[in-house]
């Protein structure tokens, strides 16, 4: 082997705190190595063409760059080293930027670990094969996870794109936390009123199936063939026949119970369709507060219903969908503000969250869109917003800023100013973050037009006297203490992940940090795309968003399922397992371990045998490290090659 | 032959610190539930009562010995054109192998054929056969154990083929005779006294251990026998269904003199390694495309049985490859029992 | 030049390359000040770590080894981890009675988000590498405690550890 | 008839349906058994049943692949044959097992260090008898009575599989297991009582003398890669042909964790040790952990997937350490 | 019934909380809470220790708790909540073993840990247990109105106390609730209640205790219960001056909670100690428990 090895400054990044030109001269001293030199930015145009011409010169066959992650940089020179005639896999990295030169100021230490680096990637490079991938067929079908305004953009995008969308929503109704929203920052227009007609298309376009009502529950497969088995959950009613006329609703008995889509500040009946213009619009009935369920005996709605769709003897159904790929747009769900026992909310009626104050904006909402606070459904006259409750606060593991909050409750003050103009509204923030087109302009119309006191400074406590609220805080601005008596106190609550977000994440085999978002391939250059192939993310399920990001997010996973759809064939990636027939025992270890099933027993001579399927395989190479005798190997990561790098660094 | 020796068990200590003052000295001592060969230090006891778990080979044949190192360098020029230099020595270590019984010496008659013959002589060997001098201890009635066979092939209890000096245990302590002239020099030590007024003591002692054995069945005929088996895979499989092709009988015969050779590269530098090799193990005789002459145990096992007592033998003179030490039937994890193996070829070819 | 004589020790560390190698590259973003004495081995899974890896990496003269992969459930293979979870622990576990320091080999999850986690994880498993010292070694075990080694075996019957 | 002959009809009226029924035999003097591969009515009539039956006769049956065999075992034998059943080696079809009540084999090193201690050396052993409780020898002229129960394998001592724990055919009345075992094994109390550095001290002295036979992994049951062991391949390279204690130890740990939650204890790796090195230890402790951790033994259930093969998502004996 | 816990009553006990003390002891006793007295303990430094001297101020409580170790008892047991954050703090300050080590060098006995401290309020929840508690009553305070008032810090700093919500504590709304009292909703059961400022600033103590005075009257409490002799004394012997500098007119009793459970559990009136206190609580008390008598008879 003829190697060539390319040590990169990335500027100052590596070349601050580590000598190139000293590693590469190392470098010379390891086997193989037949040149080296050091360069400015590897990755550039002049620092890929600079690789080529040496592979080309000195007839290299095999190169290592030792330069930032792999995880940045390795399919951009493997497609370099591809363009100069060799195999893609005749290439390893040495990691010296983020393993080495950011995390350490020792210019010693760092030259010496990276010379290091490059011996252990020389070793495994000396020992790599080439490799090349196989075709395999895709079906061509998208499932959308979650019917929220970023799911349903996603679904449209795919289905105008002409591609075949399952949508999959877990509620009765698509329309996701915009659809309980009463106006839009900074606009304020009606939210159901540029959301409505989105969802009107979604239940129109001939290319959506929808799944309303209906969770994922397993997920097999891989990108190009997903096998996915969504739970339609029983509704009791059977919706073929529904129309949704509400009938039942009017009729049936137990009409107390917290309505979910009014986040509980309204009731609704056993049997219901959420909203007006919910999307289906179908009616679901509730067994744990349905007298039929809970009592044994009513059956009110069936026998009112015109169409005979009650059907109580219902169950949960699986269906499975085959699909190609799969956008993951699951949304947010609010921090729990009884968590922050100072300010009472779950003890105190008066202290609500936002999305709930939004429906007592709502015309559609439980007061019909007048303001009545919870308590005594007086109208109140001083409202007092709090800011960043479970958002920024590491005591609550809240760090994070959850985005939209400074805006809607602008918003929001400046609609209550709209419904009681005696009203006075008071903000208290801790900075305000309005960094969006005309947002900024918004806030100010708030403070300046419509008379919202904002109070720079944290709520202390908030207590109930004498029918009012008291609202304790600093005002850190003028450098007092501040009471405010309220009659209704709004908390901004910091959005968090979707409840079950992780398992579903980890039904998608996709990562998410440690507050349940998931996570994406580059926090800025790959946004939309996870670490699995043919998963794509949209929205808030990524971190907090508002509805333009959101939206944005949703044609952005659209666009690349529709690159990746654009191919009839995908290439497999050809670092797989393989096994070596004539030490293979048969014992079947590797088939019962693999996790994908990539490994089926044959027969060889007389004797049993695994085998790879070569498409099925994903290379996490737990068969190798299963398998005693070594018979089936991981390309790439072969034991020799990870003994080797071992042994290089322990031959001391 | 020079005179009769005699060293008193309690001056024993004495001779061998003078020994271990000029050489490496190689005597049997128990370590673990073994006894094998280490070397010298005062206040080493050595186990002279009975036959060593595994044989002195090592002492001139090691189990790993590095034939050459290597170093590469690159030329400054033109770093892709490397240069090599070799670093190979065959110097060996002066030693004496102090009190292996004369079958543990006998061995090296067998090695010296192949190593020493004109045709491939081995400069690694020569020199450490020519550096090793063996002190022998004959084997007393009490030593002699049920799987010693010495007797069948031309060998016995006092046997000093191979060695340089023969000890004989007698009553308070050893006599010894020269066997070669290295012997004779070793004899030149203050620790020894004239020995003979034991001589005849320790004839008896010789004669007693002989008479243990008793007679030998014959098998001048097993050369023949074992070669008009070679085709009976069903006579081989019978032979060897029992075994388990370990290496514990090769690894532990004196007499077994095969080895593998393998590189260690470790960055630029490396080694060239001579090892023991065993054809009880199915690597024996693989072949780099994967195909194996020998595939089964049944045909490793007649490769073994084969070279010793008949294919040997026959490009050798009649010297059987096996000094009959017992050590692969005492060692053997089943007990397969090489004289069984023989006498059942013999028996066969008669019919 | 493999360790920098008296300030590092031989670390060695196994990463899965979608959590952990991630997570110690977010360190690496967020400048999060590591010892440098870790050399990672990147490697698809943690399942793909045969735990033989980890014993070799010590028996052949390391200080430490640390394996890291992503948090259970989290696996980018989806199962991964868990079997990497059974077999470390064994091995953890197994490592003692060979004569090697159980403090010399960690195993622990850490994902590509945890850049922190990861300084961490680092800079406590260095400092306890550093607490005990650089390891001894097979090839040079005193000759005190060979003979004593050998008193025991010799001094109980010969045959067995204890017959 | 005796019970000996009785298992010897019903292997008879077998054995024409089978390419051959393995047991043991005498060996080549009375301490010695060899195992017995029958073939005709002659051969069954040399089998032998007691405490001399020391080899673990599931060893060979991989090799008979496509081939029905029969196999006589010991309690402790058929845990092996469960093993290799559950790990897809051998095909219940083609396995005919024949068991009997075992009360216990002799451990031939405390033999002879019992002889040794009488001044005899076991190579010169002439007779030995067994009256079901002690184990006369003579040797060099003299005979030294030996109870059962201090020379046999420590494994009999804690049995808890006397009976074959699979066997379709079963002579004699089943008995009960011993009682567990109060002490540890000596040899694992003995290793645990030592310090770290002891223990390496305590490997690199045993290991020094190890030949690299692989009598001790090619006399296991469970060694199921055989010729295509890791430690003779360069394809993958793990072990180098240096005599090394170090070497010489990585493969005992290859052995020992290739093993971890498949080894049903039965000794032969130590047993077929020619140097007499303690490896038995290593697998002791790795069974302990798999007990701890999983609650698991091998060679039990047929059916069971050994624990490094399967997981729990919460696993109920892993903590993770928190840093 | 449970194991024996160290009993640490603090200066105050010994002084101007005699009446806590007491009814600690005689309800702790009624319920088989075996409280052993410490042998030679001595003050806990309380607040100007730590201000002073981090080191001497742990030694004073690890003495203390060494004491209690040498007792073989795992427990040690407190009604003031400033003690409890001293003996706390001394704990999760000697983890650290330079601290440790200094500590040390002040003791006659080295302090190696392992002793927990809790309230007594902790101790009646966690060692008797609510049903149990409920289980003893006799006389139950039906008709009693009380407020709880926990004071600022018997659950602050929340990581080192770890016990209860520190902003809605509910430890002794649970337990007065099952002696039959009706709790009332106080939202200010953790506010400072000024005690830092008894002398040097009795203006701020007026403001803040009269704003606690407040709020529980407008909540409708009979009394306010404490668990801390400081709190007891700003709220009940200051409440003239409350009522002088706010212009107000509050007469309500401030009773520590042990003493109303004594009432509860049937413990005679001479170990309750009503009488130390300047508001005596009994006549409202009587009040209360006969009005609901009669309504009980009257329906």
């Amino acid at each position: 082997m003829r190697i060539g090895v390319f040590i990169c400054h990335c500027g100052s990044n590596i070349e601050g705190t580590v000598d190139t030109a000293t590693v590469a001269k190392a470098s010379l001293d390891f086997p193989e190595v037949v040149y080296a030199t050091d360069t400015m930015y590897a990755c550039s145009e002049p620092g890929q063409d600079g690789i080529i011409q040496a592979i080309k010169d000195k007839n290299l066959t095999g190169v290592v760059v030792a330069s930032c992650t792999p995880r940045m940089h390795e399919p951009t020179f493997r497609r370099a080293v591809e363009r100069a005639g060799l195999n893609r896999y005749m290439f390893e990295m040495a990691n010296i930027r983020e393993h080495v030169s950011w995390i350490g100021k020792d210019r010693e230490a760092n030259t010496n670990k990276s010379v290091d680096l490059v011996r252990i990637a020389i070793e495994k490079l000396r020992r790599d094969a080439p490799l090349s991938p196989s075709k395999f067929s895709i079906n061509k079908r998208v499932m959308v996870i979650g019917g929220g305004v970023a799911g349903i953009q996603a679904a449209l995008d795919c289905a105008d794109g002409g591609l075949q969308v399952v949508l999959v929503e877990r509620e009765s109704s698509i329309g996701g936390k915009m659809a309980k929203l009463d106006k839009t920052f900074p606009t304020v227009d009606c939210s159901s009123c540029i959301l409505g007609p989105k969802m009107v298309d979604v239940a129109q376009h001939e290319n959506i199936t929808l799944h309303a009502y209906s969770e994922v529950d397993a997920i097999g497969g891989y990108v190009g063939n997903f096998q996915v088995q969504v739970k339609k959950k029983a509704t009791y009613v059977d919706w073929t026949l529904c129309t949704g006329c509400g009938a039942c609703m009017e009729k049936c008995p137990s009409k107390k119970n917290p309505d979910r889509f009014n986040e509980k500040i309204g009731p609704c009946t056993s049997i219901n369709i959420p909203f007006p213009q919910a999307i289906p619009k179908k009616a679901v009935i509730d067994p744990t507060t349905c007298r039929q369920f809970v009592k044994g005996k009513c059956g009110v709605c069936a026998k009112v219903c015109p169409t005979g769709a009650i059907k109580y003897d219902m169950a949960d159904e699986i269906v499975t969908e085959d699909v190609g790929a799969i956008v993951a747009a699951t949304g947010y769900d609010l921090f729990d503000i009884s968590k922050v026992t100072e300010y009472g909310g779950g003890r105190y009626p008066d202290v609500i969250t936002g999305l709930q104050y939004e429906r007592l904006l709502s015309a559609s909402g439980p007061t019909g869109g007048h303001i009545k606070r919870p308590s005594d459904g007086k109208e109140p006259k001083n409202v007092v917003f709090i800011q960043c409750v479970g958002s920024r606060d590491k005591s609550l593991d809240r760090p994070y800023c959850s985005g939209f909050c400074c805006m809607y409750t602008a918003k929001q003050a400046i609609l209550t100013k709209d419904h009681i103009p005696d009203s006075q509204s008071y903000v208290f923030y801790m900075d305000i973050r309005s960094p969006g087109k005309m947002y900024d302009e918004f806030t100010r119309r708030a403070m300046e037009e419509y008379g919202a006191r904002y109070i720079r400074g944290r709520v202390a406590m908030v207590y109930p006297k004498d029918g009012k609220m008291i609202v304790r805080g600093a005002d850190t601005l003028a450098g007092t203490q501040v009471e405010v008596e309220a009659d209704l106190v709004v908390l901004a609550a910091g959005a968090e992940a979707a409840v079950g977000a992780p398992k579903l994440a980890e039904k998608l085999r996709i990562s998410y940090d440690k507050y349940g978002f998931f996570m994406e391939s580059h926090p800025k250059l790959k946004p939309v795309e996870t670490n699995t192939a043919g998963v794509y993310l949209a929205g808030s399920c990524q971190g907090p968003k508002d509805i333009p990001q959101s939206v944005g997010q949703g044609s952005a996973a659209a666009a690349k399922v529709l690159a990746l759809f654009s191919k009839d064939m995908l290439e497999s990636d050809p670092q797989i397992s393989r096994v070596d027939i004539k030490r293979c025992v048969g014992c079947g270890k590797c088939i019962i371990t693999c996790p994908f099933k990539a490994i089926k027993e044959v027969e060889f001579r007389g004797q049993k045998k695994a085998e790879v399927i070569e498409t099925v395989c994903q290379g996490c190479g737990l068969c190798t490290s299963t398998c005693p005798q070594g018979a089936i190997q991981l390309s790439h990561f072969t034991d020799n090659q990870i003994l080797a790098e071992v042994n290089a660094l322990c031959q001391s | 032959m020079a005179a009769v020796k005699y060293i008193a068990s309690d001056k024993l200590p004495d001779w061998l610190k003078s020994l271990a003052a000029k050489s490496r000295v190689l005597v049997p001592v128990a370590e673990g539930g073994g006894v094998v060969f280490r070397p010298y230090a005062p206040g080493c006891r050595p186990v002279f009562d009975s036959d060593a778990t595994a044989p002195p080979k090592g002492a001139v044949f090691p189990a790993c010995q590095e034939l050459f190192r290597y170093e590469q360098g690159k030329d400054p020029e033109d770093p892709g054109k490397p240069t090599l230099k070799l670093i190979a020595s065959t110097e060996a270590e002066p030693t004496v192998v102090f009190g292996a019984k004369p079958c543990g010496a006998r061995g090296f008659l067998i090695f010296d054929r192949v190593y020493i013959g004109k045709k491939f002589p081995d400069p690694y060997y020569i020199a450490a056969r020519e550096a090793t001098v063996f002190v022998t201890m004959a084997c007393a009635a009490a030593n002699v154990e049920n799987t010693c066979f010495c007797h069948w092939v031309g060998s016995g209890p006092a046997d000093g083929s191979g060695s340089d000096v023969l000890l004989t245990p007698v009553a308070g302590g050893y006599t010894a005779e020269a066997v070669t002239d290295k012997g004779a020099a070793l004899l030149e030590d203050p620790a020894l006294a004239d020995g003979a007024a034991k001589a005849d003591e320790a004839a008896a002692v010789k004669a007693a251990a002989r008479e243990v054995l008793g007679e030998a069945p014959d098998i001048a005929a097993s050369p023949a026998a074992l070669l008009a088996a070679f085709d009976d895979a069903d006579f081989w499989r019978d032979q060897s269904d029992k075994c388990v092709s370990c290496g514990a009988c090769t690894y532990l015969c004196p007499t077994c003199y095969c080895f593998t050779i393998t590189d260690e590269p470790k960055g630029m530098s490396g080694r060239r390694m001579r090892s023991w090799d065993a054809c009880m193990h199915f690597q024996f005789t693989l072949e780099a495309s994967g195909h194996n002459p020998r595939p089964t145990k049944a045909h490793r096992l007649k490769n073994r049985v084969g070279h010793k007592f008949s294919y040997y033998p026959t490009l050798h003179d009649g010297l059987v490859a096996c000094c009959g030490c017992g050590r692969c039937i005492k060692s053997c994890p089943v007990s397969v029992d090489i004289r069984e193996i023989v006498q059942n070829a013999v028996a066969r070819a008669k019919g | 030049m493999p360790v920098l004589t008296g300030k590092e020790l031989r670390i060695v560390g196994f990463l899965c390359n979608w959590c952990s190698y991630g997570g110690a590259d977010t360190a690496g973003v967020g400048r999060f000040g590591q010892p440098t004495d870790l050399r990672i081995i990147r490697v698809p899974c943690s399942g793909r770590i045969d735990p033989l890896f980890i014993a070799k990496t010590l028996i052949n003269g390391a200080d430490g080894v640390l394996v890291s992969g992503c948090h259970p459930r989290d696996c980018h293979y989806a199962e991964g981890n868990f079997y990497a979870r059974r077999r470390l622990e064994v091995l953890k576990r197994f490592l003692p009675i060979l004569g090697i320091d159980p403090g010399r080999f960690d195993y622990t999850w850490v994902s590509a988000s945890e850049g922190q986690r990861w300084q961490k994880v680092v800079t406590v498993f260095t400092e306890q590498i550093h607490a005990l010292g650089p390891a001894p070694r097979f090839d040079a075990v005193s000759a005190d405690m060979l003979a004593k080694a050998a008193a025991g075996a010799l001094g109980q019957g010969g045959n067995r550890v204890a017959a | 008839m005796s019970r000996l002959e009785e298992l010897k009809t019903r292997i008879k009226e077998a054995l024409p349906g089978l390419e051959c029924v393995i047991g043991w035999q005498k060996g080549y003097d009375p301490l010695h058994n060899t195992p017995l591969f029958m073939r005709t009515d002659a051969d069954v009539d040399k089998l032998e049943w007691g405490p001399l039956n020391v080899h673990n006769p599931a060893v060979y049956l991989p090799t008979f692949t496509g081939k029905k065999v029969g196999v006589v075992v010991k309690g402790c034998d058929s845990r092996s044959v469960v093993e290799l059943l559950q790990e897809n080696l051998i095909n219940r079809d083609n396995v005919v097992i024949f068991g009997m009540p075992c009360t216990g084999v002799i451990d031939l090193s405390k033999v002879k260090a019992r002889l040794a201690g009488a001044g005899v050396s076991a190579g010169t052993v002439t007779a030995v008898t067994d009256d079901g409780k002690t184990v006369s020898v003579t040797a060099g002229g003299q005979t030294t009575a030996m109870p059962l129960a201090e020379v046999r394998a420590d494994k009999c001592g804690r049995c808890q599989f006397p009976n074959a724990v699979l066997a379709d055919a079963y002579v004699g009345d089943p008995i009960a297991p011993a009682a567990p075992a109060a002490a540890a094994d000596a040899d694992l109390a003995a290793l645990d009582a030592m310090s770290v550095p002891e223990r390496m001290a305590f490997w690199r002295y045993h290991m020094e003398r190890c030949i690299r036979c692989y009598a001790c992994r090619n006399a296991c049951p469970m060694c199921v890669c055989r010729d295509h062991c890791i430690a003779q391949s360069r394809e993958p390279h793990w072990l180098t042909q240096d005599d090394t204690a170090t070497e010489k130890l990585m493969f005992q740990v290859v052995h020992a964790l290739h093993l971890a939650g498949r080894c049903t204890e039965c000794g032969e790796c130590q047993r077929a040790c020619p140097m007499d090195i303690p490896v038995l230890a290593l697998k002791k402790h790795l069974n302990r952990t798999i007990r701890d951790l999983f609650d698991y033994q091998a060679g039990v259930d047929p059916q069971a997937i050994p624990p490094l093969l399967q997981f729990k998502l919460e696993e109920d004996n892993i903590k993770e350490r928190s840093w | 019934m449970s194991e024996a816990i160290a009993y640490y009553p603090g200066c105050s006990g010994l002084g101007t909380s005699k009446e806590y003390d007491a009814s600690t002891r005689a309800v702790c006793r009624t319920l088989g809470l075996d409280l052993v007295d410490i042998p030679d303990w001595s003050c806990c430094g309380s607040t100007p220790a730590h201000t002073k001297d981090h080191v001497l101020s742990a030694a004073l409580s690890a003495r203390n708790l060494q004491l209690v170790s040498g007792m073989g008892i795992a427990s040690a047991a407190t009604p003031c909540p400033s003690c409890l954050t001293n003996l706390r703090t001394a704990n999760h300050r000697m983890e650290a073993p330079a601290m440790a080590e200094k500590v040390n060098k002040l003791l006659d006995a080295p302090y190696a840990g392992g002793v927990e401290a809790i309230s007594v309020l902790q101790a009646l929840v966690e060692k008797v247990g609510l049903d149990e508690i409920k289980a003893a009553v006799r006389t139950p305070l039906t008709g009693l109105k009380v407020a709880c008032y926990y004071g600022c810090i018997m659950n602050r700093p929340p990581e080192l106390m770890a016990f209860d919500d520190c902003e809605n504590p509910m430890a002794m709304d649970n337990v007065l609730s099952a002696m039959g009292a009706t709790v009332v909703p106080f939202p200010l059961k953790v506010e400072c209640c000024g005690a830092s400022y008894g002398i040097p600033r009795q203006d701020i103590v007026a403001r803040l205790t009269g704003k606690l005075l407040d709020v529980a009257k407008s909540v409708g409490a009979d009394m306010v219960a404490v668990a801390c002799p400081l709190c007891q004394m700003n709220l009940d012997l200051r409440q003239g001056q409350v009522n002088r500098a706010l212009g107000t007119n509050f007469r309500i009793p401030v009773p520590y909670f042990t003493q109303l459970m004594g009432v509860a559990l049937n413990v005679a009136d001479e170990e309750l100690g009503f009488g130390q206190l300047c508001i005596d609580p009994r006549p409202v008390l009587n009040k209360a428990l006969s009005g609901a008598d009669a309504q009980a008879k009257g329906a």
